[in-house]
């Protein structure tokens, strides 16, 4: 327990701790369950806060447990974990009084919450992860989380979908696993450095490092939904909104991507990657995905899959920029990381809002919702611009980055696929929009909600509506104030400045 | 001659006596079926290992070793207790099943299971029928 | 000579052992089994004397075959009074007079199939041969006859196979009396006692052999106990004899067992094992270690341990007999 | 006062033994009383046990003279029996402690009818006595003996329950016993008329390569690999697990069974270290994964709950298997194995109890039809993941670490070039996959949409044991450096 | 040297009658004349060895012993005898007699 310890134990148990107290709490407890919820959420939020200042003055932060004769589970706080955690404490505590309002009266929350608490808790452990060991352990228990999350509701479809996700989870976990074995027997259980710790390996094992990237690839792949696995989430769609919002957008998807900008960056380095030609194979499969990913959403007529398809395209937005080795294109792919996760979590509320409130499934069904619904269809509209990258919104400074790292890195045609799949994301994101505020609605809304629980003063539920809201107005400001100290394109550009001493690389 | 009785000493026909007898038991197990022949069966390799056993301890001229002997006689003493508790268990088998033979494959998974922490325990009704006659 | 004439013996000896249980595992019938398994067992004995070792012939005599013999039949009956049972409880079968072919049934194994002739004696020969050619190449090792020896005096008794089972590895007879006593109370959770089938021959001439044998028996069986010290004998061969008497007892009056009360009869049952498990542990606080007696104190200890462990045995083996928990158990 | 816990040890290890012994005999003797002295002894027992590691730990001696000798009643090694304890008797001695502790608070709720009591708590304590007895010893001999008390009262503990497929199984299981410590005797009386000699660590000095001793080698693995259920002699331990009482078959999978293995490896690391060849460690190693591959089939083809974990014991002793070619190459992978053997003795106690609780509430154990029980009793079906995670080998238990070391041992069999090594990491690995299979079978109805009945009512012990023991085998995964340094107190090892 | 002779001389007259006990076993028809050639034959058989050995008997104390030894065996031979007539009488041959 070296200095500081305690805080990341305490961050991790802010999560755990409540976790397990709800598996426990019988049914009816309403009001403990909330408080636990809420009261969990909150500590979280201050702790990282907290860090994240520490942090930003330099302080150095570490707590290793010895698990094995020479193998430590390593906790430490760099500026990259910050990046994510951060993201995780915030998106946790809108998505927590999301669900609230969302499974209002439904049964079987404690077991829920139970399972919600846990997964950030493993979302949280995966950014703060010292080395490879302790980084597997947490991905690992991410998928044993997140499985009752997505067979929440029990029917038929929602265990086949649980089915598969275990399918394709389990057996990448297995890939990693023996990768991550490997791995630790040739260059020993080192802590993340940035510029990766393989020093004289990559001279005298050639092939088996290239063998070892693929499988960690694979690892990593399945959960960042790089195109060859990406099949499951479309298909885990089927889990509650909450469900699909925090973990499909921002937990889940995101852990794979960290894991592979931890491996390309701290684990093997650039350099390395660069020149065992890695980062190239990693760029092509990135653009094959984004387009894949666009082209899919384009046919699939329901809202929650043409949503899924977009993330499976915007993640690798995030794994193009890492490939891309140059220090821009390191930005722009950290960036997207805050800017998807805050976009896409807005559309996946609006979603959820049009399926709660209006029981509205299909984008043909969105014609006139506008006028029902403006604040959320408000909320949408932004979400869509800042996903197709129009400049005031978070999607152009992505955009704009990675243009330029891609420049830098000579891959011009990469510009290509850029302008390609941003074109694609109008063609699919500009309808729904066009049709929620242009359409006509000739038969009367079937009032779902309304139905269910009584009239609401707002459009909807307040627990559904504020949370749109708040993660719209942050993808908003996340583009508009860009510029300003302890934005996220300022932390990343920290990020880049502190942790990768990439050569030439001129502020 | 000479070399004939000293190849028969009992410290060499003896424990090879007893080897015959474990391979006769061991074949003995394999091919019958009902239990009671194949309790039969154990015994005499039981025998078969002490015969070894004592064989061996008669080997060399002076009395025969008599740890060797205490082993023996612990291992007669197990016999007999192990085939007195496996006879129990044949009969029990019997009463339940009908009849003394063990079918070669594992039960099929169906049979009922009832589970012993649930039923009180009843005296069992035939032991109140034999009873009230 | 007298060597040459000894080998004969042995070869002959050992032919007939070998038919004998060729022929009982091979037969049919198994009432025939059961008494070639019994004179397999007198041959046995027999084998034992002439490798000198009277205390092991005692108790194959004793134990080997009479008391398994004994169990055997009894196993018999029990099973052919249940073939009879299920078939009174068919009214569809033919009334059958005295249950002759359910005995055939209960009783009767049919000749194995042929295929697994090959295989079974194939695994088996190799498994000997291999076994004999290891035999064969075993040199003639003294055994620890020598370090008995030396520690004989100390050990309280003069009859050296007494010292090795009740001193120097008194570990390895405790824990048999230990087995005797959970293959108990294995047969006792099996269920209660059943009427013993065995229907009691009318007349006096049974009560009245019993009245004259089983005083014999249990004067012989205390004499081979205090024996054990010093000549061949000791607590088994007691107990067994004991045991035996006991059967006998119980067969002359199957029906009306008398009910044995149950903290009486549980603690004769582990007076064997407790009283040896209490010595011992007096010896691992004042003694050399545990199971071990203060010198000085070996013989009476000694003597202590194997009266309570015959009594033990005795009762454990007719409890087996009638293997069935006592009804005063459940009460 | 680093050597007085040394000059303890001897006392503590008589004591142990005669402490166990007691506690057997009492219970004999006071059957009515005999579930208190089982509640009450249980604790004792486990409190000894944990002393005695204290006292070995701290004793801590350099692995060459770490193992402590207690000669009984006094009478040094070639005559007398002596009992030793080393790093690795003492290791599966804590695990028979924790594992015993849970079963007798759980049989305390379990075996509740007054008659059935009086029957259950005597054998169970002979069947632990037994267990410590025959981690302790350390004469061939004795081994026999302790290896027939411990079968005996297994099997009449596994005919307990009186059903046709009960008592079936616990007959298989008696004859396949009987015939196996025959076989192993057989090797003792060879051995002994090769030497002279009982004790184990005076036979290793003496044995070298010769037909005696590969003949005793071939029949004392046998008639252990028999009473383990290692692959090919492994058909009677499904049906005797599957149909006996719960807590009985969590002692069997995880204490009797491990015991088994156990005796193989103190044998092949003793005595027979010179005779293991690569060739037979391929063999064996080929049995582990056609085990792996059939148990787990069995399992994901079986409909009732215990039959499910019973196979899934043949499969898990499938990894046991695959280490023996590692353990030739790499000399360090014994500990790996034992430590493995360990977590999966926990797992499978803990998923053993939770099954039995199920099946009392449910009145059967039918997978198919558990579904409204599984879903009303969320902290057996927690319990029952949380052990079924642990034999999958997925993190934050004691299993993920076990399988991180045969994955480290099986590569870096590869690395010193054996090109048969990416079949035992591609079955270690696969291994787990298919435990995913058969645990999710257990767990999944838990997540279908349906009624909830809670079924019989359950004592409070039969409700918390299984989740108190599933948590200690997950937290096994902490005690993975500790455990390791006390296996590396064992003298002799490769 | 009498003695030894003496002893030849009885045990081998004691086998003649065990000879002639087995055949009459292997001979006759049914169980109550086998029960027979049995009993009568083998105990005389079995008087005639015991007489030769107590002549090679150390003391008085082993001479009672084997004594002792032939009134067991004839005792236990005759209830053995009795029972197995008396089965045979009132149940009718063993099957595998028949």
């Amino acid at each position: 327990m070296s200095d500081g310890g305690w805080l990341l134990l305490a961050i991790l148990l802010s999560s755990l701790g409540p976790g397990l107290a709800i598996f426990f709490l019988p049914e009816r407890r309403y009001g403990l369950r909330t408080l636990l919820n809420l009261g969990g959420a909150g500590t979280k939020l201050v702790l990282v806060g907290w860090l994240l200042l520490s942090v930003l003055r330099g302080d150095e932060y570490q707590l290793s447990i010895p698990l094995l004769p020479g193998i430590d589970f390593v906790l430490a706080a760099d500026a990259l974990s910050l990046l994510f955690a951060t993201l995780s404490a915030v998106l946790w505590f809108v998505t927590t009084v999301y669900a609230i309002g969302y499974l209002e009266g439904s049964p079987r929350r404690s077991r829920f919450f139970g399972f919600f608490s846990l997964c950030v808790s493993a979302t949280v452990g995966i950014a703060l992860s010292g080395n490879l060991i302790t980084l597997l352990i947490f991905y690992e228990l991410l998928t044993l989380a997140t499985w009752p999350l997505v067979v929440h509701r029990g029917t038929p479809a929602a265990l086949r979908a649980g089915r598969l996700y275990l399918g394709y989870t389990l057996t990448s976990g297995l890939v990693l696993f023996t990768a991550i074995v490997w791995l630790t027997l040739l260059a020993g259980a080192e802590p993340f450095v940035p510029g990766g710790y393989l020093g004289e390996l990559a001279t005298t094992h050639e092939t088996t490092l290239k063998v070892l990237f693929v499988m960690l690839m694979i690892g990593f792949g399945v959960k960042a939904a790089l195109v060859p696995l990406h099949s499951w989430l479309p298909i885990a769609m089927v889990a509650p909104a909450p469900v699909s919002a925090l973990l499909h957008a921002v937990a889940v998807v995101k852990a794979g991507a960290f894991g592979i900008v931890r491996v390309v960056n701290d684990v093997y380095g650039a350099e390395v990657a660069m020149e065992l030609g890695l980062a190239a194979g990693l760029v092509v499969i990135a653009a094959i995905t984004i387009l894949y990913g666009s082209i899919q959403a384009l046919r699939t007529d329901d809202l929650k899959q043409r949503l899924a398809f977009s993330t499976v395209s915007q993640v690798s937005y995030i794994v193009l920029g890492v490939a891309l080795a140059g220090p821009l294109g390191v930005i722009g792919g950290l960036v997207h990381l805050v800017h998807q996760g805050i976009t896409k979590i807005t559309l996946f509320f609006c979603a959820g809002n049009f399926a709660e409130t209006l029981g509205i499934h299909k984008i043909s069904e969105l014609d006139g919702v506008g006028r029902r619904m403006p604040l959320t269809m408000l909320a949408f509209t932004l979400g869509a611009l800042g996903m197709i990258g129009l400049p005031p919104l978070a999607g152009f400074v992505t955009k704009w980055h990675l243009g330029l790292g891609a420049l830098e890195a000579q891959f011009h045609w990469v510009l290509v696929v850029l302008i390609a799949s941003s074109l694609l994301n109008a063609a699919y994101f500009l309808p729904p929009v066009i049709r929620g505020w242009l359409g006509e609605r000739r038969t009367p809304w079937h009032e779902h909600l309304v139905e269910h629980s009584g009239p609401t003063r707002f459009e909807t539920h307040w627990m559904l509506l504020v949370p749109t809201l708040f993660v719209a107005a942050l993808s908003l400001l996340g583009g508009l104030l860009a510029g300003m100290s302890l934005s996220p394109l300022d932390w990343v550009t920290l990020i880049v400045e502190r942790d990768y001493s990439i050569p030439g690389f001129a502020p | 001659m000479e070399w004939l009785a000293q190849q028969l000493a009992p410290g060499l026909i003896y424990p090879t006596a007893g080897a015959l007898l474990f391979a006769l038991g061991l074949y003995g197990l394999i091919r019958r079926h009902h239990l009671v022949l194949r309790i039969l069966a154990l015994n005499i390799m039981g025998s078969g290992v002490f015969m070894v056993l004592l064989g061996i301890a008669a080997r060399g001229e002076g009395a025969p070793d008599p740890v060797a002997q205490a082993l023996t006689l612990t291992g007669i003493v197990v016999a007999v207790s192990a085939t007195a508790f496996a006879l129990a268990l044949v009969v029990r088998l019997a009463r339940i099943t009908g009849q003394a033979m063990m079918l070669p494959g594992p039960p099929d998974d169906e049979a009922p299971v009832d589970d012993i922490s649930r039923e009180e325990h009843a005296p069992s009704a035939e032991y109140e029928r034999e009873h009230r006659e | 000579m007298s060597n040459l004439l000894l080998v004969i013996f042995d070869l002959v000896l050992l032919a007939g052992l070998l038919g004998v249980a060729w022929r009982c595992l091979a037969s049919t019938d198994l009432f025939r089994a059961v008494v070639l398994f019994i004179t397999f067992g007198l041959l046995l004995a027999l084998a034992w004397v002439r490798l000198e070792a009277p205390d092991i012939a005692l108790a194959e005599a004793a134990i080997g075959a009479g008391i398994t013999g004994a169990l055997l039949l009894v196993t018999l009956e029990r099973l052919r009074s249940i073939a009879v049972e299920r078939r009174r409880g068919r009214p569809d079968q033919p009334p059958d007079p005295a249950g002759a072919d359910a005995l055939l049934h209960a009783l009767h194994d049919p000749p194995p199939p042929r295929r697994t002739f090959v295989p079974a004696l194939s695994f088996a020969l190799v498994v000997g041969g291999l076994m004999v050619t290891a035999l064969w190449h075993q040199p003639d090792a003294v055994g620890l006859e020598p370090v008995v020896d030396e520690h004989m005096g100390v050990s309280g008794v003069d009859h050296p196979i007494t010292a090795v089972l009740l001193n120097f590895r008194a570990y390895d007879t405790f824990l048999e009396l230990a087995i005797v006593l959970i293959a108990l109370l294995g047969a006792w959770s099996l269920g209660r006692y059943d009427r013993l089938p065995a229907r009691p021959a009318p007349g006096p001439i049974l009560p009245g052999t019993l009245r004259l044998l089983v005083p014999v028996a249990i004067v012989t069986g205390v004499y081979i106990l205090w024996a054990g010290s010093h000549a061949p004998g000791g607590a088994f061969q007691a107990g067994a004899i004991l045991g035996a008497a006991g059967i006998l007892l119980v067969l002359a009056r199957p029906r009306d067992l008398p009910m044995a009360p149950s903290t009486p009869l549980r603690l004769g049952l582990t007076a064997g094992v407790g009283l040896f498990l209490a010595i011992g542990i007096v010896g691992l606080f004042i003694g050399p270690g545990l199971l071990g007696y203060p010198p000085e104190w070996a013989y009476p200890l000694i003597i202590v341990i194997e009266i309570a462990a015959t009594l033990s045995i005795a009762l454990t083996l007719v409890a087996l007999f009638i293997a069935g928990r006592p009804a005063g158990d459940d009460h | 006062m680093s050597e007085a816990p040394a000059e303890m040890l001897p006392l503590a290890i008589s004591g142990l033994v005669a402490l166990s012994l007691t506690l057997a005999i009492l219970a004999t003797v006071w059957p009515r009383q005999a579930h208190r002295i089982g509640g009450y002894g249980a604790v004792l027992m486990a409190a000894a046990v944990v002393a005695l590691s204290a006292l070995f730990v701290a004793a801590g001696p350099e692995p060459e003279s770490a193992a402590t000798r207690v000669a009984l009643g006094g009478w040094e090694a070639p005559l007398g029996v002596m009992l030793h304890l080393d790093g690795l008797s003492m290791t599966l001695l804590v695990l028979t402690g924790v594992v015993g502790l849970a079963t007798s608070l759980y049989s305390l709720g379990y075996v509740h009818d007054p008659i059935e009591r009086r029957q259950f708590w005597p054998l169970w304590l002979w069947l632990w006595a037994g267990l410590n007895m025959l981690l302790l010893s350390g004469d061939a001999f004795n081994l026999y003996i302790s290896l027939e008390v411990v079968s005996l009262s297994a099997v009449a503990l596994v005919a307990f329950t009186g059903t046709a497929a009960a008592v079936s199984g616990a007959m298989r299981y008696l004859l396949v016993n009987i015939l196996g410590s025959l076989s192993f005797l057989m090797g003792v009386v060879l051995l002994f008329g090769e030497h002279g000699v009982l004790d184990l660590v005076l036979l290793e000095a003496r044995t070298e390569i010769g037909p005696t001793e590969r003949m005793a080698a071939v029949l004392m693995t046998a008639g252990l690999m028999l009473k383990a259920a290692l692959f090919p002699l492994h058909v009677w331990l499904a049906p005797a697990h599957g149909s006996a009482p719960a807590p009985v078959s969590a002692v069997l999978s995880g204490l009797v069974v491990t015991g088994s293995f156990y005796l193989i490896l103190r044998l092949w690391m003793g005595p027979f270290a010179p005779l293991a060849t690569p060739a037979f460690g391929i063999l064996v190693g080929l049995l582990g994964v056609a085990a792996l591959v059939w148990g787990s089939a069995q399992a994901l083809r079986s409909g009732r709950l215990k039959s499910i974990v019973a196979y899934s014991t043949v499969a898990q002793f499938g990894y046991l298997l695959i280490a023996f070619p590692l353990m030739l190459i790499e000399s360090e992978a014994w500990k790996v194995v034992v430590f493995f053997a360990i977590v999966h003795a926990l797992a499978k106690a803990s998923v053993f109890l939770a099954a039995g609780t199920l099946q009392h509430a449910a009145g059967h154990d039918r997978v198919a039809e558990m579904g409204g029980v599984l879903r009303a009793r969320g902290r057996t079906v927690f319990a029952l993941g949380l052990a079924g995670v642990s034999l999958m080998g997925l993190p934050f238990t004691g299993g993920f670490i076990a399988k991180y070391l045969l994955l480290e041992a099986g590569l870096s069999t590869i690395l010193a070039g054996s090109l048969i090594g990416v079949l035992w990491v591609i079955a270690i690995a696969g291994g787990g996959l298919l435990a995913a299979g058969y645990v999710l079978r257990m767990v999944a109805p838990a997540f279908h949409r349906g009624a909830r009945d809670a079924g019989e009512a359950v004592s409070p012990w039969m409700d918390w044991v299984p989740l108190g023991l599933a948590v200690v085998a997950a937290a096994a995964g902490f005690a993975g450096t500790l455990t390791l340094h006390t296996l590396t107190l064992t003298p002799g090892a490769p | 040297m009498i003695a030894n002779t003496l002893t030849v001389i009885l045990i081998l007259a004691g086998l003649v009658f065990f000879a002639a006990g087995t055949a009459g076993l292997l001979r006759f028809p049914d169980v109550y004349s086998r029960l027979h050639a049995l009993t009568k034959a083998d105990n005389v058989g079995l008087g005639l060895v015991i007489l030769g050995l107590m002549l090679q008997a150390a003391g008085p104390a082993d001479i009672l012993k084997l004594l002792l030894i032939w009134v067991l065996v004839l005792a236990a031979g005759t209830t053995a005898a009795h029972m197995v007539a008396q089965r045979t009488w009132t149940h009718g041959e063993f099957e595998s007699d028949r």
